[in-house]
């Protein structure tokens, strides 16, 4: 994965993409709107720690937007 | 204070006793005094010795608390674990080394487990806190431990014996090259709740989650079918989905599988293989699985040379033979019909009876 | 406490193994999670089935993992356990402790969980068993001040592992310790941030004896090797023979290779020096008399994995022989790594280990892709069809037309 | 005939090996196909490409086959060989001749063909090869009449073959020329009327040596063996002592399952009969010495073929141990067999041979459901993975409710 | 008269000599008095000698009725063919092996094969008479016969060499379990004429010949086009349609694999391995196979044990240190890449330099 400052129009894009989905791989994320698998990666690295996005481990780990996929219990 | 991101593991070296920093690496045999005391000794002709201790590896913090009490006692308040879940206490004091084994023993702790010995059992969660277990983990390793405890204390066997467990196919335990592999197994396919799936489970993700590609989607109903051909009873859809049982009290058991290993002594590291592919899971106590490995564990001891692994043994005499010896009945269950199948065919005209 | 009955994981308390009934019970004592823990597993005694949920984002802020989310099935019933996560923490090199670091744990896990933990899981954290999912936060800030961090979970690079080393084994052909410690801090975001088709191990031990078990259960195990001869001490083999050590049977006859004879007269061992494979049985068996010769480093190998989808796969050779230096920062060895990673993440699809995407893609692209140097130590023998894909570009395409003329 | 010049090919008739080149020169002076075809090989030399194309019906009323279709790709240049087919002739067990039947096979072939023959195919088939279209019928009468019969070719039983046996082996564990006889007749639809996925081939070896390749080469390989323990002749093995043969090294040692112990005293062989594995070595070595055992029969494996689509497979072991016996008219054999092509012909795909179906649905479906019992000398070793498939009907299906509660 | 249908092959009861007939399944045991003799001996004390005498196995009838003029001369009429193509004479009177024997050499016959030699090469078709060879058959079978000539005529290998040769990828010579298999190999894929596809071409049927399913129907173009990453140039396809051009002068030539054997003697049967891709059709002698069947051949000599075939010894001695020693260079086209590649890759840490 890339090193540094993500890019702030990657980021945007990658929220505007997340709101679409319920979850996605990064790889798909980044398929989806034409950036390198690195960049993504960067960016949503930086978007989790602004608590926007989060990872989510079911059988693989999905990124989602924050709070949109519940828990069994919740 | 907010917490430091990505500070990673503790300094091992702030974890290391004295003599170890002075001898780092200069380390030139070692001997095995007794059953469970390793003596390892330096260039500098400096001895550490390490006595090991079992633990059910499930444990609770006051347990951990003693044996600092112990490690603070007799050695300096320096200890580690193995990579198979036993404590080792590190002394460089030889002094301390009955007293301590004295002090262990007197309040019940295991010592052993060393040179051709039965290690502790590499394990897993089981009913204590995974979702997809087909039988528990720490309740069967007890079951077998407290069997077998003579060959844990004393070094009398062919070889060492490594034994791993995990109560489900995904084989956290990593059984798949142990000597004796121990695997919950499932034997029927999930059961569907398809008002669960309509209400909450995404089903793209659900159908991805298997494996083998046994779950569609089927649009009519807004829910799934499970293609019962192509499952082999994994549990990966529960894990995707809680509309998706997958553990079936009456048909849920333990699979044996034995001739694996990793080291490269000798031979190269084999895979095990099943030898057993249903036993009961007859809480609390397995009495089938602990006869049965018991059986196959004697078996070993009675034909094996010195310092033969239990797959080596049976290489060397022929698996067509160890099912004659043991009198394991042979069926198809037992024969391989996945990927690599066709390596396991006897290509050939030579073989026992 | 509530004083329920445990009548089946009682029978647990009885023989000579330490009991891990007993542990929850020790717990029991100050937590009603493991109380109600106790119930809920004497109900699986009972019914012989497990009682528990996956599920859901359970994390702290800025990581993508560490921790492993767990429900009850019956929340009503066990509300102490409705959530009840575990949270894995990165262990030190060795899995070497001083006990003030122990008690930190100990401390630390008494204020915020359920005061239950396996030391060490099967990668090799530490395993805090049992918490709430409003926890995990202040767990995790707490652990991180006292110096620890988490250790990973989901498609990440997983806690690193690796067996004593030179901190114990006079077998160790490399600094095991360091190299997991140096190693693990380079790929803190690998290790923390998941990103890959699935999840990816390490694992190091520091000879062929494999203690970490790495070529099973690491999808790039380094074990400890050397690249010239090893090193007899005839005067210590005299010692064996005058200990009446059989040194014929148990290792020269034992010796995969034969290459190792020993003269029972002038009590001396000789090694055919290019036939002896490494395999490290005769050191095993006279650890005073043999040892490794001087030139060490570490044999890398990829693609180990257990049984999920394809079967279980061991790892296998990529780089016979690579230097394990302190002094170079393990360079070679993570820009090795990079390579591979970078590969599998480019080719891997979503759940594919790469020991799967190799098999399904071929050893050779891998290979020639990762720009790794391809010897034959990477096969026990070649292929046996005459598949060979010929890349056409190499070939003289010059007389090749339609109708056969030469063109 | 024509005298061109064949400068590349005439380098093939020096040297001390046989040269075919000299033999299509001898048939070319009487067959100017044969001539014309010295002229296209030896443009396949200097151009290093064939010249010849497949195609076509060409066979004989009734029969599906044992022709095979070729045609010269410039029939213009090469009119003589526009047409060059080959027919294949079911040679005698064990390719034994008498010189009567084999001037007649010469005789006939001068009357209607290129006077060219591959002695023997590489299946076994007399090979007829090249002849015009119009003469295949006229061919098959003549050779008919003569008592000869046509060979295989397409998705049928393809031609059998055995090694010489009991004809002249004292290996032969049952006898091959005859089984192979008998049983070639009784499959006569399944030889001449192709109606499989794919060809499927038998081939009849006497012993372990497997002088037949039949191992490699056929779908259905009949191995001889026997059931009991191997018989020592001591005179014998004194006399091999006494002529200095060395049974230590060369017999003992390389038993692969170290099971021959020799006392270089007594000067006596003596073998642990569970542990031998019948693999023939010291029969081989010791011929006047040791010999198989009494009870005498063969290993039935299946599935053997060469590389196209799936990798070459070798046969593997179904039935240990078949009695072969000529009294009972190898009815046991052929109702296996039998069994193993209808399971084949229902479930093989096209172009499948019978090792890549069994490998596609499983050895143990295979072996169930041609009612063959499962024992473990079927395999080398037993599975590795866990995934058993487990038939749901033999289940106790009673405590499944969804809710987990029992019914 | 109208031809007796599936009258099945001739009786090889009438084939045989009066000696087989009396003496049929009772031989004892057989001696080799010299290269290209066998002895054997009834339980009668009856004695059969066999002569071997090579073949080109492409033969004229002429050829045919020489040997019968010798059989009859020598043999009572009868003779049989080996499954290697060698003609075996048949001799109930020993005093007639010697003049056989003489006769025969006179004749410019070469008389070997037997014991610890190579025998004929078993072969296939080549130029002479397939549609989709990569290399000639009987000429390389020629070349290397005439260079390795001693080795047939004497006794003096390690152990028995068995080759075999196919002029592409059907392996019709069962070259795949061969102690040196030659593979005609061609490296490029069809090259597709349109025109003629459009003409007379069944594309259905077309694209079910490609075994590896790289053949797709181009319906806009009324042809296929194939997908070159999938094929393996096997030619399979222009056996179904002359359209597929496969043969290219300039890519085409010769695969070699070692080590593979078919007896159950000691070892269980194998397959042979690759270890040159590519070598050139340099034709009409191929120099380059020559030099390189022979190189192998003499390391192999040098270096294996008494009675150890080919691949016995190289998995031995491990195909790593085969390839050091032979100084054949190693590339990533000798890894398997197909079905059955994991069993090939070096799952351990113990190997050679
Ligand atoms: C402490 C530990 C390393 C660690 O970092 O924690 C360790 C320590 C030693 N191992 Fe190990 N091994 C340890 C796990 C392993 C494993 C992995 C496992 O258990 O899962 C293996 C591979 C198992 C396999 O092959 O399946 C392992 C295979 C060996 C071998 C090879 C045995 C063989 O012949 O195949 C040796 C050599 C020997 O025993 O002579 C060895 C030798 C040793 C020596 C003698 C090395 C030394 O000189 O210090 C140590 C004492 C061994 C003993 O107990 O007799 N160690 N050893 C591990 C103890 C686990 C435990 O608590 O029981
Ligand atoms: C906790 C632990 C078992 C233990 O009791 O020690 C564990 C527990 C789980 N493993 Fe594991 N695995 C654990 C070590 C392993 C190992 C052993 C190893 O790492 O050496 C393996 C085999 C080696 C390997 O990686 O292949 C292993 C192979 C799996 C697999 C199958 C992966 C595969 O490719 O075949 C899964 C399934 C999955 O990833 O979806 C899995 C999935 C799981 C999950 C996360 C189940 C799930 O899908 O949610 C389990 C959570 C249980 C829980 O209640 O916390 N676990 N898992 C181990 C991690 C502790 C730690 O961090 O130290
Ligand atoms: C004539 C013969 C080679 C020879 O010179 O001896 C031969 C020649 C052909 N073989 Fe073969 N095969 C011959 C024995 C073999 C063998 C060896 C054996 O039977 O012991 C094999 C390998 C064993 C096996 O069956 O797998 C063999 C495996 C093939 C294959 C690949 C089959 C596979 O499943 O992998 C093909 C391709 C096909 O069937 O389409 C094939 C196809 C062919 C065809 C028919 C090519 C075609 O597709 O039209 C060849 C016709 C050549 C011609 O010009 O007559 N031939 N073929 C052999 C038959 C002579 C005889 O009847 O005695
Ligand atoms: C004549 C023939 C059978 C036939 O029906 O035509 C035959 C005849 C004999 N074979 Fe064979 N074998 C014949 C093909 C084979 C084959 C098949 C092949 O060549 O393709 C094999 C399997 C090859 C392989 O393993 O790859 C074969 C593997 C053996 C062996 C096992 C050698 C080993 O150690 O692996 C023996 C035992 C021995 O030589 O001691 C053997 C032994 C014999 C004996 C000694 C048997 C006997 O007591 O009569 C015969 C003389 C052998 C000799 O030439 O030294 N025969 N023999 C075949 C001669 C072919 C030729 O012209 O050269
Ligand atoms: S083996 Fe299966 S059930 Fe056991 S801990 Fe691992 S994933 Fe859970
Ligand atoms: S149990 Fe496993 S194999 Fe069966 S449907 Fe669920 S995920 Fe698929
Ligand atoms: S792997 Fe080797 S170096 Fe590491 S502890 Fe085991 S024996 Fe010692
Ligand atoms: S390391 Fe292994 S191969 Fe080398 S001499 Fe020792 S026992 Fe033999
Ligand atoms: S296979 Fe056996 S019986 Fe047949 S010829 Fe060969 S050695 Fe003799
Ligand atoms: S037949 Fe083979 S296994 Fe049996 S005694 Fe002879 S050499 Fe040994
Ligand atoms: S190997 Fe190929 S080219 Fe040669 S005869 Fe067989 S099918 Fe024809
Ligand atoms: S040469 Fe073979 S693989 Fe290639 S397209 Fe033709 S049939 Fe398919």
């Amino acid at each position: 994965m890339q090193k540094g400052p993500a890019s702030p129009e990657i980021k945007a894009k990658i929220l505007e993409y997340l709101a679409k989905v319920q979850k996605a791989k990064s790889r798909d994320v980044a398929v989806a709107i034409g950036e390198k698998k690195g960049d993504v990666d960067n960016a949503v690295k930086e978007l989790t720690a602004e608590d926007l996005v989060e990872y989510l481990y079911i059988t693989t780990t999905y990124i989602c937007l924050k709070g949109k996929v519940q828990t069994p219990n919740g | 204070m907010a917490a430091k991101l990505d500070q990673g593991p503790p300094n091992y070296k702030e974890m290391l006793p004295p003599i170890i920093l002075d001898n780092y690496g200069k380390w030139k045999y070692h001997e095995i005094p007794r059953s469970g005391v390793l003596k390892h000794v330096s260039e500098s002709g400096a001895a550490l010795f390490s006595v090991r201790v079992a633990t059910p590896r499930l444990v609770s913090i006051d347990f951990i608390r003693d044996v600092c009490a112990l490690a603070d006692e007799f050695c300096d308040g320096f200890l580690r674990w193995t990579t198979r879940n036993n404590i080792e206490f590190l002394l460089s004091d030889e002094a301390k080394v009955n007293p301590l084994i004295e002090t262990l023993v007197a309040k019940g702790f295991a010592v052993g487990g060393t040179g051709a010995a039965i290690s502790n059992i590499i394990h897993t969660q089981g009913w204590v806190h995974c979702h997809t277990p087909a039988t528990d983990a720490s309740g069967v390793v007890k079951a077998v431990m407290d069997d077998l405890y003579e060959y844990f204390e004393s070094m009398k066997l062919p070889a060492k014996l490594k034994m791993g467990l995990a109560c489900c196919l995904n084989m956290c335990g990593s059984t798949h090259c142990s000597d004796i592999g121990i695997v919950g197994v499932h034997r029927t396919p999930p059961r569907i709740d398809h008002d669960k799936i309509r209400k909450g489970t995404e089903i793209p993700s659900l159908v991805a989650s298997c494996p083998t590609g046994a779950i569609r989607p089927d649009p009519k109903n807004k829910s799934v079918v499970v293609n019962e051909e192509k499952c082999m009873y994994c549990g990966n859809c529960y894990t995707m989905s809680p509309a998706m049982e997958i553990y079936d009290a009456r048909n849920d058991g333990i699979a044996i599988l034995i001739g694996g290993k990793v080291s490269n002594a000798r031979s190269a590291p084999s895979f095990s293989r099943m030898v057993i592919p249903f036993l009961p899971n007859n809480a609390p106590r397995w009495p089938e699985v602990t006869e049965a490995i018991r059986a196959i564990l004697e078996l070993w001891i009675a034909n094996a040379d010195k310092g033969e692994r239990l797959g080596e043994w049976v290489e060397r005499i022929g698996w067509e033979r160890f099912f004659a010896l043991s009198g394991l009945p042979f069926s198809d269950m037992l024969i391989d019909d996945y990927i690599f199948a066709r390596e396991t065919f006897r290509t050939g005209a030579a073989f026992k009876y | 406490m509530t004083e329920k009955k445990t009548p089946l994981l009682d029978e647990l308390e009885k023989g000579k193994w330490p009991s891990f009934v007993t542990e929850i019970k020790r717990a029991a004592v100050k937590s009603a999670a493991s109380a109600e823990l106790l119930q809920v597993l004497e109900r699986s005694y009972e019914e012989r089935r497990g009682h528990w949920k996956h599920g859901g984002i359970v994390g702290v802020r800025g990581y993508g993992g560490g921790v492993i989310g767990r429900y009850v099935d019956e929340p009503e019933t066990y509300p102490n356990i409705a959530e009840f996560h575990t949270v894995r923490i990165n262990q030190p090199s060795g899995f070497f402790y001083n006990t003030k670091t122990l008690r930190t744990i100990c401390d630390l896990w008494e204020k915020h969980g359920s005061g239950l933990t396996n030391m060490h899981g099967s990668t090799g954290d530490i395993i805090l068993l049992g918490c709430k999912t409003e926890h995990i936060q202040p767990i995790f800030d707490d652990y991180s001040e006292a110096g620890f961090d988490l250790g990973g979970s989901g498609s990440c690079l997983r806690t690193t592992n690796c067996c004593v080393g030179p901190g114990r084994c006079e077998y160790a052909c490399y600094d095991t310790l360091e190299a997991c410690y140096n190693i693990t801090n380079e790929f803190m975001d690998e290790l923390h941030r998941p990103m890959w088709p699935y999840k990816s191990k390490i694992k190091f031990s520091g000879c062929a004896n494999d203690c970490t078990g790495a070529i099973a259960r690491s999808d790039i195990s380094v074990i400890g090797t050397w690249r010239d001869t090893i090193r007899i001490d005839q005067d210590a083999v005299k010692e064996y023979a005058a200990n009446k050590f059989p040194i014929q049977s148990q290792v020269c006859d034992k010796c995969p290779t034969g290459c190792l004879t020993y003269n029972n007269e002038t009590q001396e061992l000789a090694v055919i020096a290019e036939d002896c494979t490494r395999c490290h049985h005769c050191i095993n068996l006279m650890p005073k008399a043999i040892q490794a010769g001087k030139e060490k480093g570490a044999t890398i190998l990829v693609g180990g994995k257990s049984t999920i989808v394809q079967s279980a796969f061991m790892s296998s050779v990529v780089i016979p022989f690579m230097k394990m230096d302190v002094e170079d920062d393990f360079e070679e060895f993570k820009d090795t790594v990079r390579r591979i990673w970078e590969w599998w993440d480019e080719n891997g699809k979503t759940r594919e280990r790469i020991g799967e995407t190799i098999f399904r893609l071929g050893m050779g692209k891998f290979l020639r892709e990762a720009e790794i140097p391809i010897v034959p130590q990477q096969v026990f023998r070649p292929r046996a069809n005459p598949y060979v894909f010929w890349a056409q570009e190499d070939l003289d395409k010059s007389g090749t037309a339609l109708d056969g003329t030469a063109l």
